[in-house]
């Protein structure tokens, strides 16, 4: 016990002027050490509107010692104008990766970006002024000046390198877009998976014939521009050939007068091929009304009244769907859906027997029309998903074992 | 004419796309010149596109009165309701309006109390649709929908402060499913999407998707 | 008779609202102005729409056509105000036409006018070609400046997270089973979301945890939806039992 | 059993309205714990320095007024007491009565001036390029204020000539114009961006939020309700969770009792 004691004020003693050196060191000024390096870049990747200052962390640096810098726009002038004041335990070279990277060294250099034509606001610079830059470490009242003039002059880049990542993304995927595009055009029977959706419609029709009523088409509310309903529309092709087919009574209602056209054509076509011409009657496509709520109430109307055997919701839908569903679903018709609206998808999937989600809706269309526009971008974009998944497994797993630069290659700056 | 009216869009649609992409590579101040021209002028077409939208719907309505569409009646109200407002908004409190806006004007009040309340109320009368569903027609029919139920019924309950007193886990669970496989799942989504929306720009600037330009010659 | 008992819920409901608001006026829990009246309206507007609930019937199509007009003229108007005057007809029309003004006009504006007048030429039947080339002009310019951007900040910011280890320091294990699940999660619902492959074998497996997490992410959404529409209703009858009866304080 | 499901759906409207007509005249308290997004916004708020500059886009109309005016008006109390100048605009023609509504009963509370502690922009279309005009410049895109004020002259708006000089973007949408904001704002003009939203879109956020694109974020009334907590001033939307709290069981009991009698149903018919 007694060594103990005795080794424990041994070493308090000792300590004590270790302390009082620290104390002194970080109070009194004449101890800040002013940093080694010091320079002055024009910015890079930038519109010519800043320059750049680096300088070598110093080991005063805290936050109770400042970083001054002054700004001349003549070597020999008097430094009079102070550009910025930081605090000298900020700013580091770690906050700007898009100059320096991820390096290790990064955290002992300080990093500031200056906006002189700023600085000098309303005075009038020439384009190529070349400033000049001061260096000063204060604390308190004391300041050391570094005698180090730095200079540069800010330019206009043409080039953004950082986002050369971003530039070779775009390269690769229209290259990716074109060739299948000129590929399918070529080979129109390129290989789409099965949607499982089709085989349900082909059931519910067959059902719809057989207890002899009719099946209702919904169009959703937007007009023929959007993907959503161009997908609809060769969807109510292939609902319409079957129809024709079975003999069954399709009724399509619209709310876009255009939609409205277009849908007579494509069932009237789909009864010509089917050799039934005589079957088709146009008064069976028709407007219900154009805005929201009406179309609701007057499709909920038909449902009520006519009992369809089958509905089907194909397009693009807002706050309607679950209206619309639901007074689908208390009839007992089977339902079947299709849309790209996302925040309509929950909806129609608890009151539908099936629904086409997301893509699958342009999916099944490029399925059933074949067109090589609609299949060639379809294969690219699967394309894009397959790279996306690949840098996704092999960026990860290279993370997880140190190696970041796969997570660099695709910074976003 | 088939050049003027086939040719020179596609044109004009390629050289601004290429211009534009292009332009985001390029830092220069010359070219974030380009940029602030551009916006501005797009936005101030942008700005006549609200004219497109206010002749439809003023087409729409006039057509179903002229032609005695069933409840052709309705429309009429939406005439009304227009020209009222225009009339108000036009006087702009006596002070017409080539001068600033004024403020407190009957055009306010219309808004106050005809458009807020109108506007907020319908579509608060979905709540009652999604209750009267909940209890007829959300079925778990399959075991997917079983699964969309249950999260609905633990985010519901987690994000009100009576499941925070039935258990401490319910808004633990419910935080975990926004934070883990929601977030996974939209973010694949969002993936897809924007492959997507990168693919119908793409078209459009190549003029393989001329959907833009409408249908006819 | 059933035609009758409608027109009579109809009168009976009219006659209590009014009954009602003349109460509110004359014992002062409504103030006699602009604003009151106001506030009559708004109850009434609302409670006109709910009616739908009931039944669909005049006076919700009444009021919901009313409101498209309202809405219409607004948009008119702020347009107006808000855009037209101080972007075209500030800077452009006023100096050319008036010799009291101190700006020059600024005539850089007249090409984005044009073009904004060529759009309005849509309707007419012979000179609509020329909307077309406004429409390639927006069309071509959106394209052009979307396309680096959406990969800049909804792919490569959207990868970025997902490109981290799963297993550093100072980390729980909760939360790297969090991040290999995140990981799961979008590699799969990417992978449902690929047609040009059979979902057989290994791919099939992994699309179905695909529908898994869509599903799980759709509940999300629907209980928030319910959340959300629920909000706008306890708005409303926040507003007919604050503003409107004075019930709630 | 089946015909306990086809009860007539109005008597299912009727019990939603008492359970909520009850459950605002009922007072009872619920405690109402900020959720971690929506913490975050106001610890960036709390960060800021006096004199800062706030952004705030009101990208609503009146049909999602109840979930997001309650937003507004709190964000717009916390941004006032903290005395930071606030910038309101907003992309949606519908809007600028019930922003200008917001924004000056909150300023008047706290004695703010219009033009040096606070301005007002209005309405401007073009969504995106309104978005990358503002980001270059923001005079070039509001020349004028709401009231025909010419930007220029505001003192609120010195230091600022861009979205770059933006301290915080918070953004009120009903709509799509988070990521809107985000693709062409956030991603060149780098300011730090949180939003509010109706709870539709609030799961769709997610991604953002871990991604950091967004600082927080605001979902529905609730969030709504966890802002008003926060800053201490509880008003319409925390008292708008006891319904909420009520009728989302009672939903909660509907659905689960008509899944029961279906199932029942099903089963009856298979035996």
């Amino acid at each position: 016990m007694k060594v103990l004691k005795k080794t424990f004020f041994i070493t308090a003693i000792f300590s004590i002027p270790f302390f009082i050196t620290t104390i002194l060191f970080a109070q009194l000024p004449a101890f800040l050490i002013p940093p080694a390096e010091f320079k002055a870049f024009d910015t890079p990747n930038d519109a010519g509107e800043t320059v750049s200052l680096t300088w070598s962390a110093s080991p005063s640096d805290a936050p109770d010692v400042f970083y001054i810098l002054y700004i001349d726009r003549d070597k020999d002038g008097a430094f009079e104008k102070e550009a910025m004041r930081i605090k000298s335990n900020t700013s580091y070279r770690t906050g700007a990766p898009e100059i320096y990277g991820y390096k290790k060294g990064n955290g002992n250099y300080h990093y500031v970006q200056l906006f002189p034509r700023k600085i000098f606001n309303g005075e009038t610079i020439d384009k190529k002024q070349v400033y000049y830059f001061k260096l000063a470490i204060a604390a308190g009242d004391s300041k050391i000046i570094l005698d180090t003039i730095a200079s540069a002059r800010a330019q206009g880049n043409w080039l953004h390198m950082k986002k050369a990542n971003n530039f070779a993304i775009l390269i690769i995927l229209s290259a990716i877009i074109l060739y299948f595009i000129v590929h399918a055009r070529r080979n129109p029977n390129m290989f789409l998976r099965k949607i499982g959706g089709l085989d349900a419609v082909d059931e519910a029709l067959g059902r719809a014939t057989e207890m002899g009523k009719p099946v209702l088409f919904v169009h959703g509310l937007t007009s023929m521009g959007s993907i959503s309903t161009i997908a609809a529309i060769s969807i109510l092709g292939r609902i319409a050939r079957k129809i024709a087919d079975y003999d069954a009574n399709l009724k399509v209602v619209n709310n876009d007068p255009i939609v409205m056209s277009v849908s007579q054509e494509v069932v009237k076509e789909s009864y010509l091929e089917a050799g039934r011409p005589d079957a088709y009657n146009p008064d069976n496509v028709f407007l219900v009304a154009s805005e929201q709520f009406p179309y609701v109430a007057a499709v909920g109307g038909i449902m009520t009244r006519e009992r369809p055997a089958a509905n089907f919701f194909v397009g693009y839908f807002y706050a309607e769907a679950l209206i619309l569903a639901e007074t689908g679903a208390t009839t007992g018709a089977i339902q079947i859906a299709g849309t790209d609206a996302y925040t309509q998808l929950p909806f129609f999937i608890t009151t539908c027997d099936y629904t086409l989600i997301g893509e699958e809706l342009y999916a099944a269309s490029a399925y059933l029309s074949r067109e090589p526009m609609l299949m060639g971008t379809l294969r690219a974009q699967d394309v894009g998903k397959g790279l996306l998944i690949l840098v996704l497994i092999l960026g990860t797993i290279l993370a997880s074992f140190g190696l970041t630069f796969i997570t660099h290659l695709f910074e976003a700056f | 004419m088939n050049f003027l009216k086939r040719t020179i869009p596609l044109i004009i649609a390629f050289v601004m796309g290429v211009l534009m992409a292009m332009q985001y590579y390029v830092p220069h101040k010359l070219s974030q010149n380009l940029l602030e021209v551009v916006s501005r002028w797009d936005r101030i077409i942008a700005g006549f596109a609200v004219f497109i939208g206010a002749y439809s719907l003023f087409h729409l309505h006039w057509t179903r009165i002229k032609r005695k569409v069933e409840g052709w009646g309705y429309s009429v109200f939406v005439y009304f309701g227009a020209i009222i407002t225009l009339i108000f908004g036009f006087l702009n409190g006596g002070k017409f309006f080539w001068h600033d806006k004024q403020e407190g004007t009957m055009f306010d009040w219309l808004y106050s109390y005809v458009q807020v309340p109108a506007g907020a109320t319908i579509f608060s009368i979905l709540a009652f649709f999604i209750a009267s569903a909940a209890y007829r027609t959300f079925r778990a029919r399959t075991n997917e929908s079983t699964v969309l139920l249950l999260a609905a019924i633990i985010v519901m309950l987690g994000r009100v402060p009576i499941g925070n007193y039935i258990s401490h886990y319910i808004p633990a669970v419910a935080d975990w499913i926004m934070a883990v496989p929601n977030l996974a799942a939209k973010r694949g989504i969002l993936l897809g999407v924007s492959l997507g929306a990168i693919a119908t720009s793409l078209k459009i600037i190549l003029g393989i998707e001329r959907s833009y330009l409408g249908g006819g010659d | 008779m059933r035609k009758d008992s409608g027109f009579f819920i109809l009168v009976g409901a009219m006659g209590l609202f009014v009954s009602i608001n003349i109460f509110l006026m004359t014992s002062g829990k409504l103030p006699f102005s602009f604003d009151g009246f106001g506030i009559i309206l708004g109850a009434g507007l609302t409670l006109a729409i709910y009616s739908f609930l009931y039944k669909d019937n005049a006076a919700f199509k009444i009021v919901e056509n009313l409101y498209v007009g309202v809405s219409l003229g607004y948009t008119i108007i702020i347009t107006w105000f808000n855009f037209l005057k101080p972007d075209l007809y500030d800077p452009l029309i006023i100096p050319m036409f008036s010799k009291a003004a101190t700006k020059s006009p600024q005539y850089a504006l007249i090409i984005p006018s044009l073009l904004g007048l060529f759009m309005l030429l849509r309707f007419s039947r012979r000179l609509s070609w020329l909307s077309r080339w406004t429409f390639a002009f927006v069309v071509g310019l959106g394209a052009g400046v979307s396309i680096p951007r959406v990969i800049s900040a909804f792919i490569l910011e959207q990868i970025k997270p997902s490109l981290h280890p799963v297993f550093s320091g100072g980390e729980t294990i909760f939360s790297s089973i969090n991040t290999l699940l995140i990981m799961l999660g979008v590699i799969s619902v990417l992978i449902y979301f690929i047609f040009s492959v059979e979902h057989k074998g290994a791919i099939g497996k992994v699309s179905k945890i695909g529908i898994w997490f869509l599903m799980i992410s759709f509940g999300a959404s629907f209980g928030y939806t319910v959340m959300g529409r629920l909000s706008l209703l306890i708005g409303r009858i926040q507003f007919l039992l604050k503003d409107w009866l004075g019930i709630l304080q | 059993m089946e015909r306990f499901l086809r009860i007539d759906r109005r008597i299912i409207f009727a019990i939603i309205t008492v359970a909520v007509i009850v459950s605002l005249v009922l007072r009872f308290e619920l405690p109402i714990p900020a959720s971690e997004p929506a913490q975050a916004i106001y610890e960036k708020i709390e960060s800021l320095p006096k004199g800062s500059h706030v952004m705030i886009a009101f990208d609503y109309d009146p049909a999602s007024k109840e979930e997001l005016q309650p937003m507004a008006v709190a964000f717009l109390h916390h941004c006032f007491s903290r005395d930071l100048k606030v910038i309101g605009m907003t992309h949606y023609p519908g809007a600028p009565g019930l922003a200008e509504q917001a924004i000056t009963s909150v300023a008047n509370q706290y004695q703010k001036k219009y033009g040096d502690d606070y301005a007002f922009f209005g309405y401007k279309p073009g969504s995106a390029s309104l978005i990358i005009n503002m980001g270059e410049n923001l005079y070039s895109a509001f020349p004028k204020d709401y009231y025909g004020n010419d930007t220029t002259t505001l003192p609120v708006l010195q230091g600022v000539d861009s979205l770059r000089e933006i301290n915080y973007l918070f953004d009120l949408a009903a709509g799509t114009t988070i990521e809107t904001w985000i693709a062409f704002g956030k991603e060149k003009y780098k300011f730090e961006l949180g939003a509010g939203c109706t709870a539709v879109m609030g799961p769709d956020m997610y991604p953002f939020l871990q991604s950091k694109q967004l600082t927080g974020l605001l979902g529905g009334l609730k969030g709504a309700a966890e802002y008003e907590a926060l800053v201490n001033k509880k008003a319409n939307a925390v008292s708008g969770m006891r319904p909420q709290s009520v009728v989302h069981v009672i939903i909660i009991i509907f659905v689960i009792f008509g899944n029961v009698i279906y199932f029942i149903s099903k089963r009856a018919v298979h035996a």
